[in-house]
């Protein structure tokens, strides 16, 4: 049932080193104050993982975080490349990442089979490709009654999913609109959930594509206004295109990354 | 014929912009084929159906979406849905007509490389990944790429396929079950590339006005077949750039 | 793409004898007028599926248009038996149906796999009941990950699907909404698809839990207003629950159900 | 203690009730255990959470539902969602506490008969079918079966097994790798009968008021065990009668 903490206190409680966290969301909707709070407490050796790891991971990565990324496209969209995602697996920098690579159609079939509780899930997908010559996790499977061969992959289910939506109501259900990628999936994938909300309403409007999750099913909620900051929340914020594109030279420097990690952490 | 100068960027959208035609269901990957099927829909193209892999069905983006997730790309859909559903009941049922992507390297088969430049374990250069590409590339009726051309970005073998156009060329996508035709169009910056029927090895079918095949050789990273009947692009109208550079300039 | 047919054109036009044909609706929003037109138009030799075979497929049976069963659950929901459904299964009458039968999980999960373009879906399922022993469609599956083993499930792809929904716009873009069951599987699963609404309106209202099927997945809209009842259509009218009761003892005879069918044909 | 008169079919149905815990998430079959689920909402459990394998999540009907899709279960749920999506995320995962249903058969392991009285290609009598029942029985951290009890239903073997209860007895549930603990509770117009905890046959526990154990045995049909320390049901309180009763009156 959802506790509403705040959320140095929800991550201090459900965030441990070496742990396999997430942090989903697709261009709407990143959980990035919550990123940003798990680099200010310091957190190491956690697997994590993410179909768009985009900024809030280049963060977690730089600011020494992560010992494996789990991922399908690792770019800063529209701008260019993430380089302290390049800087860790090209130069080890600040410490050697493994990684595990996908496709979106194989990480979005893993969060579903995660959420369904099944080991595994099955798709039509890396036919041809490399992928399967350089990650383990993607098999061949036969069709029992077509002979037909498949994919198999095997379900993501993190110790500890985060996301960003619009709104709790007061008993801690969670409602979020417009894209909402798979954070559905990976809060029901994960063991634990943790929420950070815009604001808290009394009751919930109908929206157009609205998803709502039980309170039921959340840990904690954190009411972060403007916690999905450069990324968007439909009905609050607009996406802060310069944040991204001056990340890039941020990103491109150590010392100036450095720099902006203690300034996180101030 | 244009009273209006261009760029060889613009008459690449433009013509990446016409190889969509109205009514088709094409799925829509970020940056060039984007720009290219919103032009499109605003052109010769009213009824096509834009899919984006962020869930959005039918999108109808008043400006260009800046990234695959933009709430222009939302607020405007027939239908937004999961992630997961978009890959599964959508892309891979064999629902989409055409599949629009970019490529950072591709071969003469064009298979596609987004992932990694040298050795996976110890890259050169390292892309962001496949994202959505490797399952578009397998189950759309076929795919269209646009990319500029340059023997950087058109090498005789990629380092890594991330995305399957024609394998090992000739029937090597059917030998794989795969469903979809595969790349049918690669449009660049300096002409247009189709497969061979026979070989699939891509095959300079069309240069775009003031392009000579020389350019077009030196550019590519392969000894280049040319067909027989070589056309030339027609340049972009005023129509076309006026409405590139309105969609561009809203954005 | 859609177009806007007469419901007898449309059946005319995509339902032939011998064909496989799924009506789906839980409860809510059963296409009971498209059934009727079936039994009007004589089709014979049907397989036909549904999760909850009621009413509508106890008419189809007793009207001999059905010539197998694929279900998980049939029964007049509230009231007891569907004694046309049983007089075929247990005296043949008015010609002997074969029966495939499975549970709500698995059948929603042939759907899901029909939907997705997969032959087979993967459940935990069936273990340990008899269902196996008598329903060859149920197969064991190990996961190539864990070594665990699991229940596969053959795709469900009709050559017709067939629904009802509240609405669709000018374009034949279709939208319903409350309980959808699924439907929108049926119609993704199924080579063509019928959808019977209550009204075309100009823009669809925002509704919690809407479910949009774009007009170029479906065949054929036909504007037939109660073409739910006696179930029901949110928003629209109330399930006509006297008449699910009547039906028993319409069903419970040959002759008075003799009677019915002659009453819908006229 | 109550004032007024019950039937033996209330005291089942209040009995069902009481055994709901408030807070818990439960997955609830239609007809008895409906009713239940609904007077234990209004009684002692009013943080219970519903959910009917319609999709609806939190459901709060304002009167029994006629059916497992009534309008009056998606009005006012906390969600609705999609019939696969219930039995894969929701019942699949593991997230329901407890599975509520009924039952036409039922035998001393508390194995669950809906499909056919008599042999499965040559039937007696065909009943339903499965509908949800084998995945709640599976799925669920527990079950609780409500019926009438007769030797008609209380068998000594189902003809056909459609919902696992504990199989052939012992740990046969974790032999086959279930994960709930199966029926917990079985809860008649008699008494409540639980599994023993080393074999897992049915033993009585509870009569209720008025009820002998002969009674209880006379419609039992295999040789009944009965707990050492049997306890007898409290009877309905008014309280209890009156919610159940309006809520009947209501629908």
């Amino acid at each position: 049932m959802a506790d509403f903490l705040d959320l140095p206190e929800a991550i201090e409680r459900y965030v441990h080193d070496g742990q396999f966290v997430a942090l989903e969301g697709f261009t709407h909707l990143i959980p990035f104050a919550a990123g940003h709070e798990i680099i200010r407490q310091g957190r190491t050796g956690l697997t994590v993982a993410r179909m768009t790891p985009d900024l809030v991971y280049d963060q977690l990565i730089g600011a020494g975080c992560v010992s494996k990324l789990i991922f399908s496209w690792g770019g800063n969209p529209g701008v260019g490349s993430l380089h302290r995602m390049r800087d860790a697996i090209q130069e080890g920098w600040p410490g050697p990442i493994e990684i595990e690579e996908h496709s979106h159609a194989g990480m979005a079939e893993r969060w579903r089979a995660g959420a369904a509780g099944l080991p595994f899930g099955v798709l039509r997908g890396y036919v041809g490709t490399s992928l399967p010559e350089h990650t383990e996790t993607i098999v061949p499977i036969t069709c029992p009654f077509t002979g037909e061969q498949l994919t198999a992959v095997p379900a993501l289910n993190p110790d500890v999913g985060i996301i960003h939506a619009q709104q709790a109501d007061r008993d801690g259900n969670v409602m979020m609109w417009g894209i909402t990628g798979v954070q559905k999936e990976c809060v029901l994938a994960s063991t634990r959930a943790i929420v950070t909300v815009e604001e808290v309403v009394d009751t919930f409007e109908p929206h157009v594509n609205g998803v709502v999750l039980p309170a039921w099913v959340v840990d904690a909620v954190c009411v972060v206004p403007g916690g999905a900051h450069p990324s968007y929340a439909d009905g609050y914020s607009e996406r802060d295109n310069p944040y991204y594109a001056a990340w890039d030279e941020i990103g491109r420097d150590r010392d100036r990354f450095g720099e902006w990690v203690e300034e996180v952490c101030s | 014929m244009s009273e209006l100068e261009y760029t060889t960027d613009e008459m690449m959208t433009i013509a990446a912009a016409r190889a969509l035609g109205d009514g088709t269901v094409c799925f829509v990957g970020i940056g060039l084929p984007s720009t290219a099927a919103n032009i499109a829909r605003r052109m010769h193209a009213p009824n096509a159906v834009l899919i984006y892999e962020s869930g959005c069905i039918g999108a109808k983006p008043t400006r260009l979406p800046a990234s695959i997730g933009d709430g222009v790309l939302s607020e405007f859909a027939d239908a937004v849905i999961a992630v997961p559903e978009i890959f599964a009941y959508w892309l891979q049922a064999g629902r989409i007509d055409v599949g629009f992507l970019g490529a950072a390297q591709i071969d003469k088969f064009a298979n596609i490389n987004t992932t990694v430049i040298g050795p996976y374990d110890d890259p050169k250069v390292r892309l962001p990944g496949a994202g959505g590409a490797p399952e578009i590339a397998a189950n759309c009726g076929s795919v269209i790429i646009t990319l500029r051309q340059s023997t950087r970005a058109f090498v005789e073998q990629v380092d890594f396929v991330t995305s399957l156009g024609h394998g090992e060329g000739g029937d090597h996508r059917a030998r794989l079950g795969l469903r979809g035709a595969g790349p049918t169009e690669v449009i660049t910056d300096l002409g247009v590339l189709r497969p061979d029927a026979t070989t699939r090895e891509l095959t300079l079918t069309s240069i775009h006005p003031g392009v000579t095949v020389e350019q077009v050789r030196d550019a590519t990273g392969w000894d280049l077949c040319v067909a027989d009947r070589l056309e030339v692009t027609d340049p972009p109208t005023d129509d076309e750039l006026r409405v590139m550079r309105e969609l561009k300039a809203a954005s």
